[in-house]
């Protein structure tokens, strides 16, 4: 197990390595480097002092050179400055990365609870009215977009209606700390929270749904049969425990999506987290911000996908072996 | 001189394990295994799953390269040709596969199926196509308005024959034969025996048959040789074998196979209680200390054995 | 029957031929009546987007009129007008043939790129596999929407090819994934193993004894792809990371609800928008939806 | 019969659903199986004989599948039962192997815990007993170093020590009767004979009774006190092994007997049996079912409606045709004769 872990981590490295140059040479190719954000704040500089703070910076140096001291900094937690914000990136990210975060969780715990019941009642009871119902949602949340779905969630309970807040992640009013706050956070969250977890989730519904029909006809569940064992633990023990694999592989390729999920749904209702963070920044050209977030997320999806393999790793016997 | 000499051959796969998925060890799924083939004989290569009868088949073949060892065809190595070299061979080898589903594609028609060999050979016309496949069709038993109708709409015994006339358009030397009716019920068995043993006769065929069933090995072949890990442990005429064996491998399988006749039943379950006591007290006697089989001595004109 | 067979000019004639799979397919989707629904309304869409955009000037229709600002549907502007006093109604039309077009460019350059790699990958499998499913596999693990939005930021000439061509850089791997996956599968199979036997050469195995195996995953697979490229590119439009301004899509208009006061009070510039869309793309899912269960359905059948 | 039955099958009928309709798989079938016998039932694919086994366990899926008759265990229909009474006789009272061992366990659970789970709901015992028993059973099906199996998965087991759960937890509960579904068809030679062995050793030792389902008259001539051919559906010959092997009567039994090629004598031609099995929707319902196979037996020689008749003590044979029955000379092979489509 902890070799198999090792081992998977070991393939990250390359994969690690590759996606810190390719976002290098990306924030290479960006017009403007660590230089802009000095400049933002002292337009009048003298060509000739700009150049010897290119000097001193090391933006004259070879480029791998220049890429070996980015990789050292970042590992430092230095991510460079944001020009338009004025401040290390690594606090503008901190003050950001709750709310993503507490959003992201939110939508995962929103999709299982809502996929669980209604891929079990679905691929249980095939055919019956319910089933044929989840599967008409799950057709229809699949083919809707999420910024759509989004916006119409948006128009409707919290314009039309009126039911939650359009924007923010918490009244500006309450103070931090109380009861009033907390319940303001939740209520900030719950439209976003949910129009991602209806969208998200289908995915998952069509996935339990098809695996247990195909482990509800395996052989070994007709051994459990015939051993005696009542449908209940048949369900809970056999069919279930075996059609859970795949949607635990999926957990970590969850992040994925959850970061693409997070651009949108942060923009739409004006969410103060990651994702509205990176579209302003990359609005106002502030680039340091954006390859910090990138890579970030880079990070977060690799670390998801190994997630992933060490989950599956630990419910899968036959994995552990090999 | 034979047909077809098999000297030596060996094929290895690598076994990758440790930290960093070195090559460790290799499985020897084929090790060192040497036997011929006289024209118009049928020799059978017999073992349990994982022997490597298969690999040996396919290697011949050209489907499974070798790591070493020689395939002499009429004299010429096959394993030392490249592409181009060994696709003159093609016609004179062919091969029955096992499964009578798989080894049809099924968005072919029969005609395409039966015809691609001779696409790839012969420049005939559409209609001189047409005329040869219906010819084939109708020699293996089908009618000759199959040809326009897909794999699935035939049985599991007619999908054989069909795969048996895509192998004999070419009128090949030597087929391979891969568990050729392992696949299907036992009445549709012995037609597709039969058939086989009809149409050797005919064209002079050389048949390789690969087989688990030792009945039918034993209905079909003029010679066989018996496989285990990877080698071979006895060979001999198909009488050597069955009267006398002399590996304990060999005696443990022929003991193994259920006899057909309830009333012996009880000396059967004798023998095979006295073949595993040999085969615990004697397995030193057969097997080097890596658990390997002896190379072949003659003990007969016609019958080898892997002892030391 | 039979004496007439013998015959060779008989033949072909007389024999009625077998349906091949895909009017197989064909049929299955036909006797569906949600997905010949989604079909019929998929297509009269289709008609009218591109039948219109014909006779509309794109020129006229994104040029400002400041005098009819955010007016309501009326029978001059169908749809209304938006914030520049553009036809709304008018857009829709240009945005829809825009999104259409584009998403199935995508699919077919992201099909073509994939089919190759991956029947490539999959019959010669080795190194070549090896190499191509690192590649891949890295691709899979890149942030895709954070990454296209970046490209689409800082190429220096940006226009639709370009747009195209991002997206289509990071949307083969998945298709290309299948493909090889399937290619394995059925390189292992016994008739693959029987052309090699026959002496056929390997491009023509992969071509006509493969790829026709493989049809029906690549329809299913490219058509719930080409709805889900629509979604995409219109969703980067709405962010303002899709199509160039000159070029209006779907998601254009969709994006102007971005301003609260045009999405609570200006329901005709972005609804109707989004509603075209949401029907495109649900005909075009329960069409392969539809497609999907008949090539199962084929399969259990042979 | 002399001995007490301990399962009856009366007219048992297994109909399948196909395209709405529905078809039987197995078709008026009526048997006994008495105390501690073991009983075959034999037939190539699609005859019916798996359906037959899996009726008996109230395994068939019920929303698709039509059991009509009577199986009367020990007194009680096991039709009439409902699903947690049927589960008080399963794996307890009548125990169950399959064909394939390794699709037949869960890949999830431990070996131990999948044999202790037959003893959950039919003994009461405490954990620590169960795993005594269960370490006890491995061993007596011949598993080496049985307690460090317990903690196995079945993937960490070969073909043949899969096999041997599989019939560990069958046997767990020393269960009346034994279902073994072609126990040994998916087995090497060599373990088949082990396998065989075991299973003959578990029914003296336990005092079970089998059925055996198989298509290999081989383990049948090994296994079997008594055997039940079955073609299409119906049962065309039930008798003692030694009759079925040595005085068979209905066409089909001889046929088979001379289509196998045996290893222990050479044969010059096997007898080839013409056609196919027709599959279920499209079989004959009335008349006699091997008819089209027999084709030069006349029409006149079979039964308009064939009954299974007991043609002297303990031999029942379906259809008059067998009176009748030669097999033809010209065993015409090759060209056109061979078979038609």
């Amino acid at each position: 197990m902890l070799k198999f872990i090792l081992r998977r981590i070991l393939i990250m490295i390359p994969q690690l390595f590759l996606l810190s140059v390719l976002i290098f040479l990306l924030a290479k190719a960006m017009p403007g480097d660590a230089l802009t954000g000095q400049l933002a704040a002292n337009p009048k500089m003298d060509p000739q002092t700009l150049e010897e703070m290119k000097e001193k910076l090391g933006l004259n140096d070879p480029v791998h050179i220049q890429y070996i001291r980015w990789v050292k900094n970042m590992l430092h937690g230095d991510l460079g400055l944001s020009y338009t914000h004025q401040q290390p990136v690594t606090d503008l990210l901190a003050g950001r990365v709750g709310n993503t975060v507490l959003l992201s969780a939110a939508i995962l715990i929103l999709t299982y609870l809502i996929a669980i019941p209604l891929g079990i009642v679905s691929g249980r009871w095939t055919d019956t009215w319910a089933d044929k119902l989840i599967v008409g949602y799950s057709y229809i949340g699949y083919a809707t977009p999420l910024f759509i779905f989004a916006l119409i969630m948006l128009f409707i309970f919290g314009f039309h209606l009126g039911w939650f807040p359009t924007g923010g992640s918490v009244d500006i009013q309450v103070e931090e700390g109380t009861l009033a706050y907390y319940l303001s956070k939740l209520n900030h969250l719950m439209l976003p929270a949910l129009s991602g977890a209806l969208i998200n989730t289908v995915v998952t519904i069509q996935y339990l749904r098809s695996e247990i029909i195909d482990t509800k006809v395996k052989d070994f569940v007709k051994t459990a049969r015939a051993k005696g064992v009542p449908e209940r633990h048949i369900y809970w023990r056999h069919i279930l425990r075996n059609s859970f694999l795949p949607i635990a592989a999926f957990l970590g390729y969850e992040i994925t999506g959850l970061i693409g999920g997070s651009v949108f749904l942060e923009s739409i209702y004006s969410y103060p987290g990651l994702g509205q963070l990176f579209l302003q920044s990359i609005m106002q050209r502030d680039y340091s911000v954006v390859t910090a977030l990138v890579m970030i997320s880079g990070v977060a999806t690799l670390v998801g996908t190994l997630l992933s393999d060490i989950i599956l790793s630990a419910v899968d016997p036959r994995i552990r072996i090999e | 001189m034979a047909l077809l000499n098999v000297n030596h051959l060996k094929v290895y796969y690598p076994v990758r394990g440790g930290f960093f998925r070195r090559v460790i060890d290799h499985v020897r799924a084929v090790d060192d295994v040497s036997f011929s083939l006289n024209q118009g004989e049928t020799y059978g290569l017999v073992g349990e799953s994982g022997c490597g009868k298969t690999t040996t088949g396919r290697t011949i073949i050209g489907l499974i390269r070798a790591t070493a060892g020689e395939v002499l065809f009429e004299g010429t190595d096959l394993t030392k040709l490249n592409r181009r070299q060994f696709h003159a061979y093609r016609k004179d080898i062919q091969m029955i596969f096992q499964d009578p589903y798989s080894s049809l594609n099924p968005r072919k028609r029969v005609l395409d199926i039966v015809a691609e060999p001779l696409r790839n050979f012969e420049k005939l016309s559409p209609q001189e196509e047409r005329k040869k496949v219906q010819y084939v069709l109708e020699r293996v038993g089908l009618s000759a308005e199959s040809i326009y109708k897909y794999p699935h709409e035939f049985s599991g015994g007619q999908r054989q024959r069909i795969g048996i006339a895509r192998a004999l358009t070419l009128n090949p030397k030597l087929i391979i034969a891969d568990e050729p009716v392992s696949a299907l019920d036992v009445s549709v068995q012995a037609q597709v025996l039969n058939f086989m043993k009809d149409i050797q006769q005919e064209y002079g065929l050389t048949y390789l048959f690969i087989s688990h069933d030792l009945g039918i090995i034993r209905h079909m072949c003029d010679r066989i040789g018996i496989m285990y890990r990877g080698r071979l442990v006895e060979e001999g005429t198909s009488e050597d074998i069955f009267t006398n064996p002399q590996h304990i491998y060999t005696k443990r399988l022929l003991s193994a196979i259920p006899n057909a006749d309830p009333r012996d039943r009880s000396k059967q379950a004798a023998l095979r209680r006295e073949v595993e006591e040999e085969y615990a007290q004697a397995y030193s006697h057969y097997f080097d200390e890596n658990g390997r089989a002896y190379p072949l001595k003659p003990i007969s004109p016609t019958h080898s054995v892997a002892i030391p | 029957m039979k004496l007439e067979a013998n015959g060779p000019t008989a033949v072909g004639t007389n024999v009625e031929k077998s349906p091949s799979p895909l009017s197989i397919m064909w049929r299955e989707l036909v006797h569906d009546r949600l997905a010949l629904g989604s079909l019929i309304v998929l297509t009269i869409i289709l008609l009218i987007v591109y039948g219109a955009s014909l006779f509309l000037d794109q020129e006229e229709i994104v040029k400002v009129d400041f005098l009819a600002i955010h007016s309501p549907p009326s029978a001059e502007h169908w749809l209304g007008t938006d914030y520049g006093g553009r036809d709304v109604f008018g857009q829709l039309i240009i945005g829809a043939r825009n999104s259409f077009t584009i998403g199935l460019a995508i699919t077919l350059i992201t099909g073509v790129i994939g089919l190759i790699v991956g029947l490539v990958a999959g019959y010669f499998g080795g190194w070549v596999d090896n190499i191509i499913m690192r590649i891949i596999d890295f691709i899979l693990v890149l942030p895709f929407l954070m990454l296209v939005i970046v490209f689409v930021a800082i190429v220096p000439k940006y226009n639709v090819l370009t747009f195209i061509l991002i997206m289509s850089a990071f949307l083969w791997t998945g298709k290309a994934r299948l493909i090889r996956a399937k290619t394995l599968a059925e390189r292992e199979l016994d008739y693959v193993s029987a052309s090699k036997t026959l002496g056929t050469p390997d491009w023509k195995i992969i071509l006509f004894q493969i790829l026709p195996n493989l049809s029906s995953i690549i329809i299913v697979n490219l058509t719930l792809n080409l709805a889900g490229n629509i979604g995409i590119e219109s969703g980067l439009t709405y962010l303002g990371f899709g199509l160039p301004e000159s070029t209006p899509s779907l998601g254009t208009l969709v994006s102007y609800a971005t301003n609260p006061d045009v999405l609570q009070n200006k329901w005709w510039v972005w609804l109707p928008a989004s509603l075209l869309i949401l029907v495109m793309m649900l005909c075009i899912n329960f069409i392969g939806q539809a497609l999907k269960r008949a090539a199962d359905a084929r399969q259990r059948l042979s | 019969m002399e001995k007490q039955p301990l399962l009856e099958i009366d007219r048992l009928r297994v109909s399948f659903q196909i395209d709405g309709d529905y078809y039987a798989a197995v078709d008026d079938v009526s048997l006994t199986i008495g105390e501690n016998e073991v009983v075959a039932l034999v037939g190539e694919s699609g005859c019916g004989k798996s359906a037959l086994a899996l009726s008996i366990m109230g395994l068939h899926p019920p929303e698709k599948t039509k059991v009509e008759g009577c199986l009367q265990f020990k007194g009680t229909n096991l039709l009439s039962l409902s699903v947690s009474e049927l589960n008080r006789i399963r794996g307890k009272e009548i125990g169950m192997v399959f064909q394939d061992p390794l699709t037949a366990l869960n890949p999830l659970m431990t070996v131990g815990r999948q044999i202790e789970e037959s003893m959950d709901y039919h003994l009461r015992l405490s954990g620590a007993e169960k795993k005594k028993r269960t370490i006890r059973l491995l061993e007596r099906v011949g598993i080496p170093e049985p307690e460090k199996v317990y903690h196995r998965y079945p993937h960490e087991l070969s073909g043949g020590m899969r096999q041997r759960v599989v019939i560990a937890i069958a046997v767990a509960c020393e269960p009346a009767l034994l279902i073994a579904d072609e126990p040994t068809t998916a087995l090497d030679v060599t373990i088949q004979a082990q396998i065989m062995g075991l299973l003959k050793e578990l029914q003296q030792q336990m005092k079970t009774s089998i059925i055996l389902i198989t298509h290999d008259l081989g383990v049948v001539a090994e296994m079997a006190d008594r055997v039940a051919v079955m073609y299409a559906g119906e049962i065309v010959e039930w008798a003692d092994v030694d009759t079925i092997f040595h005085r068979p009567l209905h066409p089909y039994t001889r046929s088979l007997l001379q289509s196998i090629p045996s290893a222990q004598t050479k044969k010059e031609r096997l007898h080839v049996i013409q056609g196919i099995v027709p599959p279920l929707h499209k079989l004959p319902r009335r008349g006699c079912r091997f008819q089209p196979r027999i084709s030069w037996i006349g029409a006149d020689k079979h039964e308009p409606d064939p009954k299974l008749r007991e043609v002297e003590p303990g031999h029942w044979v379906r259809c008059t045709c067998y009176q009748h029955f030669y097999f033809p000379d010209d065993q015409t092979v090759g060209g056109v004769g061979y078979g038609a489509s």
